[in-house]
């Protein structure tokens, strides 16, 4: 198996890509996704440690792969309410464009 | 090692996929002749010969890849040619891991009857099952179709609603079996079912007469609710009448594989069957006891013709009846299925949906409790 | 040390009351539906006798057990836990049982028993409001629950809840007739009083912990307590640069919480205003149990008073001065349930004088003889004012000898048991203070010894006073009144009866030895025999008999002569005691004002506290500093800063937002990783 | 070089393509989500490498089979086919985005460095559902109880926001 610092090193290249998709897109679908990817990413590298540090038979260390479950848990979550938000709002402003809803600001 | 599997994926794709897929057609047709009262499937003939109509796969088959494969206008080209593989390739690749045999010894050498045998298995096809709505989705919205794009629809919420209940289905079983690897399951029911063991979970004794009526102790019979369920949630997956929605003729006009013609529809029609066969599979192996011969389990056979023909041959020929047996089991299941798909007429879309959500996700919930219940009661 | 022993149903001679006092607590606040009147009778009453048997089945176990092993204790379960190792303080709810503990439960579910039959004849006609009578009983059960906890208590932390639970009814009770804002008036005072007595308590309390645990075992429970005490005796304290043995100081701590609760000098005067409550509230709880309290802890902690002499002298004295003080408050009083009230906080004083003299015996007598006889004057006083239709002054009262024929025996076996006639309860404890004082080692105890005496006198005195204006003469009550002046109903009677017989043979289970040889008997004070253990032995017994025969003929002597002059004045001429008055008005005037303690207080603590804090706590901390500095200052920063800077960095682009997140994020990884 | 390094390469080389390919679509947003569908699938993969197996399969099953068809299907319920995105008018957002992705990199990937210790060899049922689900019902019961809670919320959120009118 190839050393997990290449593990970590793909996380953290999705990571930033997610992070630059989720900075620059204006498309609230594509920005979500985004997030789902900097999720996958941060997934990816507790799968990687957790990897590093098994534990035992008897005592396995699984945190990782724990923490995992509940990062897709709230990702489920998130898609759930960001898609309703997407939908109630095609429907008030006929748009997904980001830069149309800055209703909220001085 | 490699080859050993790779022979397996051979035999499964060529054997069971290519070989039975077609013959499935000519059973639905021959079945839905007989229901309708009408001689079915007779006039391909080669000189004369009909085969009992035999050669129409055949004759589906060389129209099929003679056919022109057209792509609309405006449609996204590489989707829409990739969609029918998407749609087919789950669907294959999902019987690597049901098991048509169980596991022998030859001597030193042990033969696994199953291509893959994952500890996840029927997690595996329930993860392969969820990719195969992307075939229906991208076909849906690539050929740039009003109709498709409905048929899409329809079809990818068909698909997640019932996903649901179809891993909730199959949870009572988990419990029963405590495995998810499906030759662990199917070693598990090649035993007897003990019809009045209940009487000791409450302190008493069995007698002697009653002990020896017994079942085969398939999933069926721990799990007759489950069994329902999960047959409607794959025959539900598998998008053919009765739950035949996104692609109703009579409202869109052929749903999301609308525009497509040739060999790429033959996939998309094709898939379909080769469904029927991975549910017929999946549901032999976990509910119908697989291979597993009733009453009469491997031990039996090896030791008792063993004893005076000697082990190999005796190992041989448990090899070929659990072959059989699971053959059978699967030719009933398909033709349940057929019967079924020729019996009940097309739910509307919005019954489609009560059903699932409405219907089986509560019903496979509350079955997840009394199961669990039940086993903390026997097993303490 | 005694080895406890365990006992499983100890813990519900307090828990039944508490269950009848949640159910009507549940009924009145929460259901809001009224119960039948016999329901509420049967469960008040019936948990309360329910106790009491359980009482007498606790104390005939505790009898059944060897002179020197007699604790029974009920661990009920962890109420206090914390520390770790050897630094660690836990204080249970466990209910202990001996032979004070014994006594007390006794007297408290006897008596509360039979002043709940009391009450229900007496709250009958109360249609102050809807829910009175049930709300009554809730809090005589309530406080019934508090009282058994405070003397069952294994720890000083219980004892305090049930000394707070007592303090808590006793101002419920007070304001019961809360419509009235006197009444209102009336329990707070008695509450803020007792508070003050609390807070010297609580410091007591934590001294005497904080000692324990710099000596290496740090307890709350009284037996652990007294097993390791002799390892502070010697611990002093400085305070305000002086040094102090601790026992002292801790002692005195607790004397002032006993005082605040037991009303002796100079926390008493909220007893008096105390009787603004309903008579049964004023027989039960301000007369009867919980003012007893106080000479209940010092007997309690009386180890340690017993190597405290300085502490001991403080209780001595304030007894001593309360004695007399009250008693001659007590003299002008007209309302009788007044004359009652200071009566109680003369007796009381009584019990501390012999506390503090060592008497722990003699005090735990005098307060069973008391509690029997004074809960019997109380009700008999309410039986009166029933009589009279709620009428208190005794000017008003009179001749009522034949109008109420049962009720006024009753009366006169109570007032002779307090003027310690011969062969009455009174007689035997009183006399046993006043042995207890005389041979005791306090500072100037002969000058308490007088006082002691000139209290019986005065007793005497007022006593008689009380009665012959109430019962001879003729009859000045009301014209309206007078033609319906009735006995109360048997309800009322029978607890009155029953009450009569304890205070006139109670003295049986203490009678001084002196009378014991006398009358051939063996050991007859059963009552110091059945304390000795747990009480430490009083002063040496240096008297020869005829010394006590004296004493006894003395006390006797003077109480008559009290009753001769009360006789003289209230009977013989009636309209003596006007001229008098006015002969030696200024006295009088002193006098019948209660010597303007009241005012006193009023104008050196009450009113500067509240001009305090009327004008530099409420209008300068609270207004500036609370409300303009610190909320609307706050706010108005907040806002101004938002208007004039941050708003800007509201842009309303999502982009924007992600960025800056992004880049905090980033900061902070940076930092963290520096 | 042995083949599970070498399909590691290979996989992590498909997921980051795809994952641009995601974030740089502009035009098809269809498009993209099915890429961000091939990422989580390479992602899949592996965990199988990394002996997730459990894991990979929920992968599967919840990002791929249930997530990104949310996506896709919202996407073509609201018929967003051509991306009414005016392009460009932004290359400052861009080229600062661009910038603080590479600065974080770098940090991301200092920060890793190397030293990690070498990879261990599994013990017997790593990452099987039997030992998940023990640690699962046994030590982290609580955070079970509070992700149904989550979940709960977010469908009668889902629901509200995107009922037409809640009646």
């Amino acid at each position: 198996m190839v050393p997990i610092e290449h593990v970590i090193g793909l996380s953290s290249i999705l990571f930033v890509i997610g992070m630059i998709g989720a900075a620059t897109r204006r498309n609230l679908i594509v920005v979500l996704m985004s997030i789902e990817l900097m999720l996958n990413a941060v997934n990816l590298a507790f799968i990687g440690f957790n990897r590093l540090w098994p534990g035992t038979a008897e005592a396995p260390a699984l945190d990782g792969q724990i923490f995992v479950l509940m990062v897709i848990t709230v990702a489920a979550a998130e898609v759930a309410v960001g898609l309703g938000i997407i939908i109630s709002m095609i429907r008030n402003r006929d748009s997904v464009n980001l830069e149309e809803v800055s209703l909220l600001r001085w | 090692m490699p080859i050993e599997e790779i022979c397996k994926t051979l035999f499964i794709i060529l054997v069971i996929v290519a070989g039975l897929a077609p013959i499935i057609t000519w059973i639905e047709r021959k079945q839905s002749a007989l229901m309708q009262d009408r001689i079915g499937a007779n006039r391909a003939d080669i000189g004369g010969i009909t085969v009992l109509g035999l050669l129409h796969p055949m004759a589906d088959v060389l129209k099929l890849m003679t056919k022109e494969d057209v792509v609309p206008q405006g449609a996204n080209r590489m989707m829409h040619m990739l969609a029918p593989l998407i749609a087919a390739l789950p669907a294959i690749i999902a019987f690597g891991v049901i098991p048509w045999g169980g596991i022998y010894s030859f001597g030193d050498t042990t033969i696994k009857m199953v291509a893959a045998d994952p500890d996840w298995g029927l997690l595996y096809i329930f993860a392969i099952g969820s990719i195969a709505t992307y075939g229906a989705i991208m076909a849906g919205w690539a050929s740039n179709n009003n109709w498709s794009l409905l048929g899409g629809l329809r079809a990818s919420a068909q698909m997640i609603s019932y996903e649901v209940t179809l891993g909730l289905s199959v949870v009572g079983i988990f419990m029963v079996f405590e495995t998810l690897k499906l030759t662990d399951m199917v070693m598990a029911q090649d035993t007897t079912l003990r019809v009045f063991g209940f009487i000791e979970v409450f302190g008493g004794t069995v007698p002697a007469f009653l002990d020896w009526v017994r079942l085969p102790a398939w999933g069926i019979f721990y799990q007759p609710l489950g069994f329902v369920m999960f047959l409607t949630a794959m025959m539900a997956e598998n998008k053919r009448p009765p739950f035949d929605a996104p692609e109703g003729e009579s409202e869109l006009i052929a749903g999301y594989f609308l525009e497509y013609s040739g060999m790429r529809f033959g996939l998309f029609y094709m898939s379909e069957f080769i469904e029927v066969i991975v549910i017929a599979g999946v549901v032999s192996t976990i509910f119908l006891g697989g291979w597993a011969i009733p009453f009469l389990d491997q031990a039996t056979i090896i030791g008792g013709i063993g004893s005076f023909m000697g082990e190999g041959f005796a190992t041989g020929l448990c090899v070929i009846l659990h072959f059989m047996t699971f053959m059978l089991k699967l030719i009933v299941m398909i033709w349940l299925q057929m019967l079924l798909r020729w019996t009940l007429p097309r739910f509307r879309y919005d019954q489609v949906m009560n059903l699932c959500w409405k219907g089986l996700l509560p019903l496979s919930i509350a079955n997840i409790l009394i199961t669990g219940a039940v086993m903390l009661l026997v097993r303490g | 040390m005694v080895t406890p022993t365990a006992i499983s149903w100890l813990h519900w001679i307090p828990v039944l009351p508490l269950i009848a006092a949640v159910y009507h607590g549940l009924m009145i606040g929460i259901v809001r539906r009224s119960t039948p009147r016999w329901f509420v009778i049967g469960l008040s009453c019936g948990t309360v006798f329910l106790a009491f048997l359980a009482s007498c089945a606790a104390f005939g176990a505790l009898i059944g057990m060897p002179e020197d092993q007699r604790l029974l204790v009920d661990d009920v379960y962890t109420w206090i836990g914390s520390g770790v190792g050897d630094q660690v303080i836990s204080a249970n709810v466990a209910f202990a049982l001996d032979p004070i503990s014994a006594l007390m439960i006794l007297v408290v579910t006897g008596v509360g028993f039979l002043i709940h039959v009391y009450s229900i004849g007496y709250m009958d006609d109360d249609q102050r409001d809807d829910k009175g009578f049930q709300r009554f009983f809730c809090y005589l059960n309530l406080f019934t629950f508090s009282m058994l906890v405070l003397v069952l208590a294994d720890n000083l932390p219980l004892m305090f809840l049930g000394w707070e639970g007592v303090g808590l009814c006793s101002y419920l009770l007070i304001g019961f007739w809360y419509s009235d804002s006197d009444n209102a008036y009336c329990g707070s005072k008695a509450f803020i009083v007792n508070r003050i007595g609390d807070f010297a308590f609580l410091l007591g309390l934590f001294a005497l912990f904080a000692a324990l645990s710099d000596a290496g075992t740090p307890t709350v429970t009284f037996r652990e307590i007294e097993a390791n005490f002799d390892k502070i005796v010697d611990a002093t304290v400085t305070i305000l640069g002086t040094q102090y043995r601790l026992v002292n100081v801790v002692g005195v701590c607790f004397f002032i919480g006993a005082c605040g609760k037991s009303a002796q000098l100079p926390l008493y005067v909220w007893l008096p205003d105390a009787m603004a409550g309903p008579t049964p509230v004023s027989a039960l709880i301000h007369a009867a149990t919980m003012v007893t309290a106080g000479v209940y802890m010092v007997c309690r902690m009386s180890f340690l008073y017993a190597v405290a002499p300085e502490a001991s002298a403080v209780v001595a004295w304030t007894g001593g001065l309360t004695a007399v003080f009250a008693a001659t408050i007590a003299v002008t009083q007209t309302d009788i349930k007044k004359v009652l009230a200071y009566s109680t906080v003369s007796q009381l004083g009584y019990m501390f004088l012999a506390a503090g003299c060592g008497g722990y015996t003699a005090a735990m007598f005098h307060l069973g003889t008391h509690a029997f006889f004074k809960a019997l004057l109380f009700l008999g006083a309410g039986a009166v004012i029933l009589a009279m239709h709620h009428e208190q002054n005794i000017e008003k009262m009179g001749g009522l000898w034949k109008k109420l024929p049962r009720t006024k025996w009753v009366f006169l076996a109570g007032t002779l048991a307090i003027i310690g006639f011969p062969g009455f309860s009174g007689f035997f404890s009183k006399d046993e203070i006043l042995v207890a004082v005389w041979v005791s080692d306090v500072p100037g105890h002969q000058w308490l010894y007088w006082m002691g005496f000139a209290t019986a006198g005065i007793t005497a005195f007022y006593m008689a006073r009380l009665f012959f204006m109430v019962f001879l003469g003729k009859l000045r009550a009301a014209a309206d009144v007078r033609g319906q002046i009735h006995e109360p109903g048997a309800s009322v009677f029978y607890p009155l009866a029953v009450l009569a017989f304890l205070s006139v043979v109670g003295g049986i289970m203490g009678v001084p030895q002196i009378y014991g040889d006398w009358l051939s008997v063996g050991d007859s004070n059963s009552l110091a025999s059945w304390l000795a253990p747990v009480l430490p032995e009083a002063a040496p017994h240096a008297l020869e008999h005829s010394t006590e025969y004296l004493m006894a003929l003395g006390t006797v002597g003077i109480a008559a002569s009290g009753v001769l002059v009360a006789l003289f004045l209230y009977v013989r001429n009636p309209d003596l005691p006007e001229k008098m008055a006015q002969l030696l008005s200024g006295l009088y005037k002193l006098v019948f004002n209660k010597y303007y303690v009241d005012e006193v207080y009023d104008a050196l603590i009450v009113r500067p506290t509240v001009a305090l804090s009327d004008t530099v706590l409420y209008q300068v901390i609270d207004t500036r500093v609370i409300d303009g500095v610190a909320i609307n200052g706050s706010a108005n920063a907040v806002r101004s800063l938002a208007s004039g800077a941050l708003k800007y960095l509201q842009s309303g682009l999502t982009q924007g937002y992600v960025f800056l997140m992004i880049v905090g994020a980033v900061a902070i990884v940076g930092w963290l990783l520096r | 070089m042995e083949v599970s390094a070498i399909l590691f390469y290979i996989f992590a080389v498909m997921a980051v393509v795809s994952a641009l390919g995601m974030v740089l679509n502009v035009r098809n947003t269809v498009a993209a989500s099915l890429s961000l569908v091939v990422t989580m699938i390479a992602l899949a993969a592996i965990y199988v490498l990394l002996e997730a197996y459990l894991i990979a399969v929920i992968q599967i099953m919840v990002y791929a089979g249930a997530i990104v068809v949310l996506f896709l299907f919202v996407i073509m319920l609201l018929n967003l086919r051509e991306d009414d995105f005016a392009p460009g008018r932004q290359w400052l957002v861009k080229f600062g985005a661009g910038l603080l992705g590479v600065f974080v990199l770098i940090q991301l990937l200092k920060l890793v460095g190397p030293g990690l210790p070498e990879v261990p060899v599994v013990p017997e049922g790593y990452g099987g559902y039997r030992q998940l689900g023990i640690l699962l019902y046994t030590d982290y019961v609580l955070l079970v109880e509070m992700a149904s809670l989550l979940l709960l919320s977010a469908i009668v959120g889902a629901l509200i926001l995107a009922k037409r009118n809640i009646d």
